[in-house]
């Protein structure tokens, strides 16, 4: 299964793009597009859950979105102490990169998904609403450690306080594009007659893997582009990208096997959330909230170092660490 | 024999995307309600902005107004910049000819 | 039917669009990604209609093209009769709005198609047709009423009068893009052997009513907008903007049902045509041709007013309306 | 020793994109073969122009020409303003590296 | 079969764009589509490609890839002798323009594949393993030549000698996008496992001809517009830009069906692949690389003269020849 | 009180997207580490580019710098325009808030 998962075309093509990049490829998608697939597979993964949801307990619901605020929070608090550690990383960069640890990767969601039913492996419709839920308390837990580091400092230098404008960003948090088209297409897809619903399903479900595979295409290219930034980061911003994903997965492992009870389809589904970093909804957020710190960092570690690792070594690695644990 | 021109001054305004909207809450709370926008990469102290993604891209704002309304401007985009916020404004001697509906012949 | 109608996939997102704005989410499709749906959704409609026409009756077809005709002129000079009414609204505003309501909105069709679809209706290819003819004769109807207040101004005024250009304002009637690739995609659906054109229909028809989906959910964006601006608009403009589609409507069935004979799901789509207002075509005309109108008062109306009330009262109620008129 | 510029005026002209072709033409019977072209967004008394729909975008016009060039466009422009078109110039005093094939050194 | 050949759809659509430009219609594909259109037909022709690949003959495969090397190097050296002539086109505009010709223009090898796949004629995969390898060595013969030509210029008129700069100009025709992607997906097509593949073809394959029929109305508009220019070009250009295709199309047959022993379709697409020119790989890299020559001539003549030529009368054509040839 | 700003150039290079990285290139030898870039389409002696393909592009890159970096700048980009490189190049006065950052203030 090791190896093997790594030759599944999504995969592939992720690693495609990584090499067009190191040999310096002119290859490049027309401005627009990749934003243009991600809604698609967005509004696609979103119907398929609404769907399956709608089938679904209504108790293990509320229960998995409860559990995905639990993790938002926590996992930020986790990242912003391991960064803060021996005072290596300011506090704004720390509080700016754990944030976008508690939130979560779409794209690592859906090759975990493409690996699952290429391996014909069943999962719950919930880590999909989990997934929804996650995009948004790490923000607030970023944003409100740097309101808390700029109300020390301006107590310590005597300085006029800057003011964190909680409005538009608790907003953004709330209501940044990808919640929105994911919960709608949720909810489209759970209250949506089976028939209608089936007339959507050729564009929603039959062309989503190729799609997939093009969009990790320019994923691999965008991940290679941050290769450069990684020598500035250093090495303890590096070992972070690749600990932290580990710490989540394994958090990810014991709720979702343990407190929700999930199959292992499940459960390695909710581990790949947590183990994901944000690169889409949090970057914006962090830039508007915490000017202070240094946006080059953010980017290049979830998207350069996290998102790499989990296509590559994390998704065969917590699928077997959820058969352990759960016991297949 | 020319037609008239009047002075005034063309202010541009680099900054990225996600400040777009709050940048034009501060124009038109200074009264300056026309503006145009370019969607600009670029590159800086904050990186390269490739224009992949949203927080990646610039946007380039170019504001004609009166030599005073430009100090005022200044003034307050300093302030900005003072913050921490990346923006990059500069500006130059300019004629235009649509001198009736905006402020800029006094 | 009335309130079911109402769920179907390709509405829903319409309603999640107008949501999405609404709740000031930045949700937003990259540039571009709307106008290249629209030639898509243009294509396929077109090919579908061009395969149906290969078998439909001729003398049928060229009524319905003279039927279109006679609504395409008869609606912007009804409209116009309303706004000019007390001297509500100045000419050059009464005749660019007006012309909007003579021609046809693209998306509203398919979403009425997309009703009948669901609700397994069968309808005729003739208004598919009729779709392609409607999308002129308004425009040039509004560009007359303009050049006539403007001689007559000038008359009264005695200030130089400015010549309409109407050489490229024809041209652009006849020529524009959505006209070209429906009627071109229409005559090769009718001409191309059966056999070559099922290797496009994968394309063209399984994953038609998905892409339907994602394009509605921009238009909700779009139309929610424009509410903004509805204020300004004041309200003899809104109530315009509800009652025009209902005398255009009416009209619509009193004319496919007696006049050309249609099914009920005929009769349906023609009044959805007449009810319907531009704002792809139309527009930009009007900007051109007719520069002393506001600008933003046509959008507002045709995307804000009409285009949600077609799509969310205006279906079902036409629909109900050519039951009863033709009698199921 | 500078490399020897010439001086000039830079021309710029924002419309609505729908008058693109017809301000080219405009250019074009003025003998000002050369322009730049960039898509902008914007806002001014006829509304914002958000660029979604066709008739909704701006199409910045850059031309560098001459003084006396300058001042024959600028009557011309001001014609059409006149007309109700809205179109937003200005120009800048420039120096151009370019001096052989724009007519801008006389 | 002759006039049969161009009522396929793919055909009709790039003759309706045409006919837009033609009539000056507004139409117009959002930037960036086209781009975006090509990626996922290199894609998708890549994959089938490696599909094929992966069961096809080794020894073959690399003859294939001799010869094709060896074609794209003799066919531009032909293209400039014939330029040459008589000194008719200066030595800079003959070696970029040449250049086109040894290279290959992917919608031209499609709409040949669509040809053959709507007559039901099987075709082998190494033509497509070919264009790939055709896209580069072109591009290398034509800067060698304008490299030549600087030299001989320089010691004729004793100034100072513009250096090539050999570098950028190798490596871009190595890793060009279209290489990359075309190479990159052949590869994965060939590696990956055939149920893994399976659930990317819905997109790659089923959807594939209506894809390439909105490429080609968009490449039917690029052809027309390039008419204008036309005349400028002058008669000796034109005539080239016909003449060539047809000295390519009989080179690739001859090689094709005696050296390579290809069956009916395999030598027509390399017919096809010879006699067509690029458009997309090479402008660019003539630009950068010869910017002595006037870039206005080369899109012309492979666009606006030899890809019209190739779709409407070299495809039935060749056809035609490669029977008679090979004998059907 | 007018916030203080410094004097400088703004630098205009119009060219071909393909050289885009080439310039980049040159601009960063010559220590530019700050631009913006613009999409841009246009017209003159090499033809109509109207942003179809990679090759039918322009990109105006605009720069801000000191008066004596922009001499420095205008000789090599005539070298390259000498060497039968279409390129197009102006520039204007401007005034720079940030005068921290780029090397503009002396
Ligand atoms: N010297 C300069 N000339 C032109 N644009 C600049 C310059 N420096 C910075 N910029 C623009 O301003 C943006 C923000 O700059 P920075 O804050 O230095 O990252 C950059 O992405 C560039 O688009
Ligand atoms: N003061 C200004 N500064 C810069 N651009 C402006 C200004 N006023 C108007 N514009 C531009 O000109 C376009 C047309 O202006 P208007 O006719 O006022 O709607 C706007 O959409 C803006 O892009
Ligand atoms: N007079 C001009 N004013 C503004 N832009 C120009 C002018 N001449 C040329 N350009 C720009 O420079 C590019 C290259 O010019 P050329 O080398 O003349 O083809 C053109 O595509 C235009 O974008
Ligand atoms: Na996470
Ligand atoms: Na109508
Ligand atoms: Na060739």
């Amino acid at each position: 299964m090791g190896i093997d998962s790594l030759l599944i075309p999504a995969v592939m093509f992720f690693a495609l793009g990584v090499i067009a990049k190191l040999i310096n490829s002119d290859l490049k998608f027309p401005e627009g597009m990749t934003k243009g697939i991600s809604i698609y597979l967005l509004m696609a993964i979103g119907l398929k859950g609404g769907m399956a949801l709608g089938k679904a307990d209504f108790q293990l619901a509320i229960e998995s979105i409860i559990w995905a605020t639990i993790i938002g929070f926590i996992l930020p608090i986790i990242g912003y102490g391991l960064l803060r550690f021996k005072d290596k990383i300011n506090p704004f960069d720390a509080a700016a990169i754990s944030a976008h640890y508690g939130s979560v990767s779409a794209a690592t969601f859906l090759t975990a998904v493409a690996f699952l039913e290429m391996s014909g492996v069943t999962y719950e419709s919930y880590p999909i609403v989990m997934m929804v839920i996650m995009e948004s308390p790490a923000i607030i837990v970023g944003l409100m450690i740097a309101a808390f580091t700029r109300k020390r400092l301006a107590a310590k230098e005597g300085t006029q306080k800057v003011k964190t404008e909680w409005g538009p960003l608790l907003h953004e948090a709330f209501t940044n594009g990808s919640v929105v088209v994911l919960l709608g297409a949720l909810i489209i897809g759970a209250t949506a007659s089976p028939e209608s619903l089936s007339k959507v399903m050729p564009f929603t479900q039959d062309i989503f893997m190729g799609v997939l595979c093009l969009f990790l295409l320019d994923m691999g290219m965008e991940a290679a582009k941050k290769l450069d930034t990684l020598k500035k980061a250093g090495i303890t911003l590096v070992a972070f990208g690749v600990i932290m994903p580990l710490i989540g997965g394994t958090l990810g492992i014991i709720i979702g096997g343990t407190m929700l009870g999930f199959s292992i389809g499940g459960t390695f589904l909710l581990a790949i959330l947590s183990a994901s970093a944000s690169y889409i909804a949090v970057p914006p957020a962090m830039r508007y909230g915490v000017p202070e710190s240094n946006p080059s960092y953010y980017l290049t570690l979830s998207l350069g170092v996290t998102f790499p690792f989990n296509v590559v070594i994390g998704i065969p690695l917590f699928y077997q660490m959820t058969i352990w644990y759960i016991g297949a | 024999m020319s037609t008239k021109m009047c002075t005034g001054k063309s202010i541009q305004i680099i900054i990225n995307s996600t400040f777009e909207n709050k940048l034009i809450h501060i124009l038109k709370k200074n009264g300056l309600t026309g503006y145009t926008q370019l969607s600009a990469r670029g590159d800086g102290s904050s990186g390269v902005q490739d224009g992949h993604s949203e927080g990646e891209s610039n946007v380039m704002f170019i504001v004609l107004a009166s030599n005073s309304a430009t100090n005022t401007l200044m003034e307050q985009l300093n302030q900005y910049r003072n913050m921490g916020y990346h923006i990059f404004v500069y500006t130059h001697d300019a004629e235009v000819l649509n001198s009736d509906k905006i402020q800029i012949c006094q």
